[in-house]
């Protein structure tokens, strides 16, 4: 249900509503919708802006992977 | 119950008779009998008139309230046109001088320049009630005069116990003249 | 499985929340959380108060001394709480009609007392629990499903409200804006007086709905497109910001707090001692 | 008075004597006659034990106040009467299912509505109980005397600390106004509770868990290191909501049996000359003041009369009142409302005795000779 | 659905149809679950047929202004649950005194307190009657069904009118969210009642004077050229405040013979199944429809059980259930609550027969099932 | 034996009234009753509402239609009644306690909705019913007999918190300027919308006496002394406005009216048929 | 009770609660207190301003027994 | 009360089953029958799972709730999971195809693409409920389907009519494919 990159972006797919906020105000376009959820489109042009996870009203995405050493 | 006594202050408001009514129930218990102390409230107390009761006892007090009475003070004459019914039979009658003596011949009438006294021996209207406390311990010998006297001194403002006394001393003097 | 922020500051073995997909409360209470996190408090210190409503839900989720009472009565209940123990920074988390319609006066006498409470509005412009009714800051010719004709109601503007009942410090931003909540909440914790922030949520389910707003990310955009910075709006020309709504920090004063004047009363008799 | 502790005192300032000796540091409330001299005395009274008095916007404000300051670890206490005690029944309810002590106290006035605001009465009986939605666990205790306002707060204080409840004290007008004497009692013959708070330093703090033995909860205050939730929705033990039938179901139960297994505790009641006595009244507050002149006055005239009066009004003293009735031939219930009380004593004593009433509610306390009549009458 | 009439129809609809049938002219009110479709519908229906709906900014100004309306010439009602049926107690209080005609509606949920706002429950039975202060006349009733959710908010605005007083429906979440079939009886088939009016041009209005004859005052609306006084203060027969005590008891006096006085046209009930039963249930709302069940169960095992369910509480049928209890070897009291009707029937009851009950206070409807057990343990 | 005015207005059977000799009430109450003289309305098309106070005894006098509710809920009350029949004048008398402490709530959200109702608080800084407390308008550090200490809350403006609830009418005079306040109800009975006037008043009983501010004659004249019309103020130097406070009309602003705003909804269905 | 005069100055004296305000305020002194009540000193000296009607508040002081011809 | 038929439908918020439990009454109704409808509330109806129940019967219904119910309807896996127990032994089930069939031998088990012919037939997957109704209808034979059309053409919008008898008819002859 987790997504680990090198970034360090996770989504967790449980959390996930589906709203698409997230997928809105990404200014890279790094993530996109998919069966409902949200979904890692593209991590490479993620550039960490954490725009998404402060918007996010799940906390279903949030960067912190790597920092946590997971 | 038969050794209660039950008396009725009544006046207009600002007399202090609702103090004055506390320091006799205080006294009472100075001399360690039982007290209960109560008054109007509400539109009545605020139209002018108001009403202190005070019920003493060798034993327990139940029923707090007072509907006829052994003693009525009357300082004005409205209040004394109103209550003058409730009071017994041999009932003391104590009223200011300016209030017309009810036609009632089975009860004691002592009419007395209460507020005249205040005023002019002592200088101060307020103490009236004072006065009228001394006139009806010494008519009615309800409390003793020391504890009437401690009661008055706890209860009035620091500065005027001087004048408090004075108060009481010219009362004790008006009714043994009157007596 | 959550960010470091929420998982010290969360309750996370109670999310995800309640609160419908692409509900705004859920970003406001992060950012309030976020707050607290960069103030430091020690979370044992920290009381959230709430009232009834999705909105009044929050607090269930987050880790602190935390009270979910009766529609309406956060700010009166918070009032004990601070008098009780005025180190505690306390929050009032409420809603639009909580805070509003059946708590307006509460609202305004904790503002007159300018007692030490940050308040927080969730105002999504509807009462979202009970299923869409209109709510005092719904604006007038909106419907909701009592006002199936449009409402005919003028809306509060709930900053202005606070500050001329007696807040001593009055914000507002929107849910888009979740860095400015967390900016406005620190100052607002850090005002010793009673603080006011509202911060514009948005419901899709029934006032985005019932008033064809479009879905959650829609409303979103509009929340980013028709809110102009108070600051900046002054240097805007008048047509720049028509149908647009203010964010920023409205009032700020300095005046006695109402638990310190209060501990001083109690100091006096110490002191005669 | 050569005993320092002997005072003339108003009803409404021993309550808060009582309260103070009980460990109120907490007072929030509304101004509302004949119960305004309890706020007033608070204030001035309050600051100078280091504790907080708040006049509130209303009254629901007031009792909300009071509830937030207990939960933050203060003994609180609020006061009013009828309109302002109508008021105060939603957060009642929250007291009760959050299980947050404190005190209500309701000097009772004439009803319904403003009626008769300087006018005792006995007219908030049955709210005490009823007063608020949904079914709650009740305390309820009524003085006759100063010196009883002063113990039966120290009690309501007692009693809800013990089982964390909100406890309400019932005087009236009469009661609250009059002054007597009192005898104010030294520390050492007053026993005063405190809540029950968890060790410190506990992992996991549960707030609603109740273990084996014991009573309620264990109370922390909010501030102490215990971040727990209270909620007046249906909880579940660590206090979060829950919609489960059994979660609910239990609730509701362990709420009702904080009184029903200790009820013995709880109940207060004076009997007075009921030994042989045929015709037994049933009075509470003040009315029970003329009733006992009343059983006095009877007495003289050889009449077997006897006067029993609860000082617990709630939970409802079905035991001794069963008794009672069995005792008695008769049984008189007088109270100054038109009918309430004796509607708990029909339930529990028409298979034994006589019951009627000797009620009014016209603003005036019922007099020791209309009871009498009553006797003489059944 | 071939006859027009007949419809699906949710509880809380047929309220609001069978208000504006009864002429409902002005609902004020606050959303809570879950009455909040009669306001919503409400707010839909009113304009359209002249009326006027206020959402207020709480229960309290909801009941207020209801009031407020009433003086004025329109049929009023407001509706709620359980924490807003808390908040209106001042108001109903004020309604009682001042006699002026309106519809309260509780759609009861799951108590105390905030509980459990979305389930069912009839945890307000006493509250209904007893949650102001003061004593005042109640009339509440309860219905069973939405067809009589219909029926009984047209009795509810008819005895508002005739008695001049708040009238109670007591509904619950069951009934109020259930949909089902409902025919709309024709205009000829209802019986609708006004307040009775001054003549106009009357010299002097008394407004609480009761002539010879006539079972409330006379009641002139605001504006109509009658300029008379309201208080909810203790009043005279000119509306003018007193403390008289004569006053005070008079008025007391006749606020409550407008019940006792009449309380066979208030009296509604349903048998069923009664008479050679020898365990009778009582139910009401909800709950009578599974005790129906239980009873036809019953039956087919054999056992002589029967229904009797009040629709009329307030006031308590007393006539109707003693006999019920003298007919009857047992009576088990079936309700959503942890015993509140019971303690009544107990009252008048408990001398005939011997009274049990089957309570349930979980948020879920009582089955027909655990009657049954009920009464076979009895 | 009265004036004509008196004769005409009032249930002169009823005088005089129960409050305190040199009570400011009986004033403000005359003032308003001759706006009603002077505005030629029918006694019988005019409504006042009150709550509880000695303030809200004030219709008992008054030979209109009358109506004495409870303690905060005037306003409440009031709106039933205005929208029941839109014709009725509606006024709403209610002490400072009975409009800002428990009705607080009733008169923002009143104000919101601009529902012409003519709000006059007779304001006299205590609750003088129940015999002295301190109120939402008791000055900081005054005392009341719930404020032994001094008073600590800050007091509301009221003028202030009606305009920002949303009143289109405000105003304010004192009993010593009796005309200007006739003058004032007149303004606000015209006004299409929430009107709200407030009339300061003395209560030479309770808040006199407690801050010994004097006998009635002395708080008549801290009355005259103390305020300045606001359209001098600004003419004046600032240290001829200090202690001063303002009378005048602070506010007027014309917007649709509740009443008639919903009888367009109800129009909107008469010519569907 | 009732004085009556060429100026049609009246006062209830049954009404009059003796506040002193309208001696206060009275322009020309026309007024007294005597025996705790209002009282008119001198008559000839009012303007008939109404000053004192205006703050009575009993409504004890008026003008208009002229007026009324009583 | 034997014949009596409980149905329950259940699925997520947003797939139009509260409706979907009205017209099945109202189609009841139409047939001259008795119906009672009710929905889940609060929470449970917020969280996204959501549940309409329907009583049928040709007597009073006097329980209104269903408890163990004739015929289940999950077009979640979510909705049937939470409810498959309630199913009585006999019951009949209908299940999405996207729904896992439950390991229970004692019931009548349809799986049917109901959601994907709504979706790929009439192109709109809210329609999903009313091919639901008529799958129901099909196989329960609970209400006529004269009067479930008329049910379905009082209930939908304007404008929608002729999509939803398309879904009618799409769901009829589903339902006799798999009969
Ligand atoms: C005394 C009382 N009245 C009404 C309700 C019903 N109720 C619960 S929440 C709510 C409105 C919530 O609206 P808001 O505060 O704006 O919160 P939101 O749900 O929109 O976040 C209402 C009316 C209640 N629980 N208690
Ligand atoms: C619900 C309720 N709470 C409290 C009271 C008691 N009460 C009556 S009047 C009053 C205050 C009146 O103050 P204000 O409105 O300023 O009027 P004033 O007497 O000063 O003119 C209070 C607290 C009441 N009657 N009802
Ligand atoms: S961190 Fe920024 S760039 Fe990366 S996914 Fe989130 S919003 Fe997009
Ligand atoms: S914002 Fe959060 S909940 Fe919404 S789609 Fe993105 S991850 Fe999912
Ligand atoms: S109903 Fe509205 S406010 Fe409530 S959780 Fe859903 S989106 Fe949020
Ligand atoms: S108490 Fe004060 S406000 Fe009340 S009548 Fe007396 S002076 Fe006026
Ligand atoms: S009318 Fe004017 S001048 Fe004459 S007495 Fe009155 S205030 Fe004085
Ligand atoms: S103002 Fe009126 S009440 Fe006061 S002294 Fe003059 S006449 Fe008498
Ligand atoms: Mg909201
Ligand atoms: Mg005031």
């Amino acid at each position: 249900m987790t997504t680990t990159n090198q970034k360090g972006l996770i989504i967790n797919k449980n959390w996930c509503k589906g709203c698409g906020i997230c997928v809105e105000f990404c200014p890279t376009n790094v993530l996109e919708m998919k069966d409902g959820k949200a979904n890692i489109k593209d991590i490479d042009s993620c550039i960490m802006c954490k725009q998404c996870e402060l918007r996010c009203p799940d906390y279903a995405i949030y960067l912190g992977g790597k920092k946590d050493g997971k | 119950m038969s050794n209660q006594y039950e008396m009725r202050l009544s006046g207009s408001g600002g007399q202090g008779l609702i103090l004055g009514g506390i320091i006799l129930a205080e006294s009472a218990l100075n001399d360690g009998k039982n007290a209960v102390q109560s008054q109007s409230y509400g539109p009545e107390a605020r139209g002018g008139a108001s009403k202190a009761e005070v019920i003493i006892s060798d034993n327990n007090i139940n029923y707090p309230k007072v509907r006829d009475c052994d003693m009525l003070l009357s300082l004005t004459q409205i209040a004394c046109d109103k209550y003058i019914d409730s009071l017994k039979k041999d009932g003391v009658l104590i009223i200011d001088n300016s209030v017309a003596a009810p036609e009632r011949d089975d009860i004691k009438i002592y009419s007395l320049p209460i507020i005249e006294i205040a005023t002019e021996k002592i200088g101060k209207p307020m103490v009236a009630n004072i006065v009228a406390l001394a006139v009806i311990n010494q008519i009615t010998k309800i409390t003793s005069n020391e504890s009437l006297e401690k009661a008055v001194l706890k209860r009035v403002p620091r500065g005027t116990e001087e004048i408090n006394i004075n108060a009481l001393k010219e009362g004790y003097k008006l009714a043994e003249v009157n007596e | 499985m959550a960010s470091a922020l929420v998982e010290n500051h969360f309750r996370s073995n109670k999310l995800p929340h309640i609160w419908c997909p692409g509900c705004g409360h859920g970003i406001i209470m992060r950012s309030i959380v976020e707050a607290i996190d960069e103030l430091g408090y020690n979370k044992d210190d920290v009381c959230v108060v709430s009232g009834i409503g999705c909105s009044s839900r929050a607090p269930g989720y987050m880790d602190y001394n935390t009270l979910h009472t009766l529609h309406g009565r956060a700010l009166a209940y918070a009032t004990g709480v601070k008098m009780a123990n005025p180190k505690l920074k306390v929050i009032v988390i409420t809603g639009d009609g909580d805070c509003a319609a059946i708590g307006g006066n509460h609202l305004i006498h904790a503002a007159r007392r300018n007692i030490d409470i940050t308040t927080v509005v969730f105002n999504n412009n509807i009462y979202g629990m009970t299923g869409g009714q209109y709510s005092p800051t719904t604006p007038t010719g909106e419907k909701g499903t009592t006002a199936p004709f449009g409402n005919i109601d003028k809306n509060f503007d709930l900053c202005n409200l606070a500050k001329a009942a007696g807040a001593t410090y009055v914000a507002r931003a929107t849910a888009y804006h979740a860095n400015m909540i967390t900016k406005l909440v620190k100052a607002g914790m850090e005002n010793k007086g009673f603080s006011f922030v509202e911060a514009v949520s948005v419901c899709p389910t029934y006032y985005g709905r019932k008033n064809k707003k479009g879905d959650a990310v829609q409303m979103m955009r509009y929340l980013k497109d028709s809110s102009v910075n108070v600051k900046a709006a002054k240097k805007l020309p008048k047509e720049k910001l028509e149908g647009k709504f203010f964010i920023g920090e409205f009032h700020k004063v300095e005046e006695p707090e109402y638990t310190e004047q209060y501990q001083k009363i109690i100091d006096s008799f110490q002191k005669e001692r | 008075m050569e005993n320092k502790n002997i005072k003339l005192m108003q009803g409404n300032e021993a309550c808060v004597e009582g309260a103070l000796t009980a460990g109120m540091r907490f007072f929030a409330g509304y101004p509302i006659t004949p119960s305004t001299e309890i706020a007033e005395i608070s204030s001035l009274r309050l600051p100078k034990v280091g504790g907080k008095f708040l006049q509130m916007e209303d009254e629901i404000a007031g009792i909300a106040a009071t509830i937030g300051a207990s939960l933050t670890g203060l003994k609180s206490m609020t006061a009013t009467s009828g309109p302002g005690f109508s008021l105060k029944q939603e957060n009642i309810g929250y007291a009760s299912i959050a299980e947050i002590p404190c005190v209500i106290v309701n000097v009772q006035r004439g009803g319904p509505s403003t009626g008769l605001p300087t006018s005792p009465a006995q007219g908030d009986i049955m709210q005490a109980k009823w007063g608020t939605h949904g079914d709650h666990p009740v305390i309820a205790l009524s003085p006759s005397s100063v010196r009883e306002t002063f113990d039966l707060t120290i009690k309501a204080f007692n009693y809800a600390e013990k089982y964390r409840m909100p406890v309400m004290l019932l005087t009236d007008e009469v009661i609250g106004h009059m002054r007597e004497k009192i005898e104010i009692p030294t520390a050492d013959e007053i026993e005063i509770i405190d809540r029950v708070k968890p060790e410190s330093g506990l992992d996991k703090y549960n707030p609603y868990e109740v273990n084996e033995g014991e009573l309620v909860p264990k109370m922390a205050s909010y501030g102490e290191g215990y971040r727990f939730h209270v909620t007046g929705l249906v909880h579940d033990e660590t206090g979060f909501p829950s919609n489960d039938s059994n979660v609910a179901g239990n609730l509701l139960d362990r709420l009702m049996k904080k009184i029903d297994n200790n009820i013995e505790d709880i109940s207060l009641y004076e009997e007075y000359r009921i030994d042989d006595a045929e015709t037994i009244i049933i009075a509470y507050g003040s009315t029970a003041r003329s009733a006992k002149s009343a059983v006095d006055m009877a007495r003289e005239e050889g009449l077997k009369v006897g006067l029993f009066r609860p000082m617990t009004i709630w939970p409802f003293l079905d035991k001794q009142i069963t008794d009672v009735a069995k005792k008695a031939d008769n049984i008189i219930v007088a109270e100054m409302n038109l009918g309430q009380y004796v509607n708990e004593v029909e339930r529990v004593g028409n298979k034994y005795a006589n019951i009627s009433k000797c009620c009014k509610a016209n603003g005036e306390l019922i007099t020791p000779d209309e009871i009498l009549a009553k006797i003489k009458e059944v």
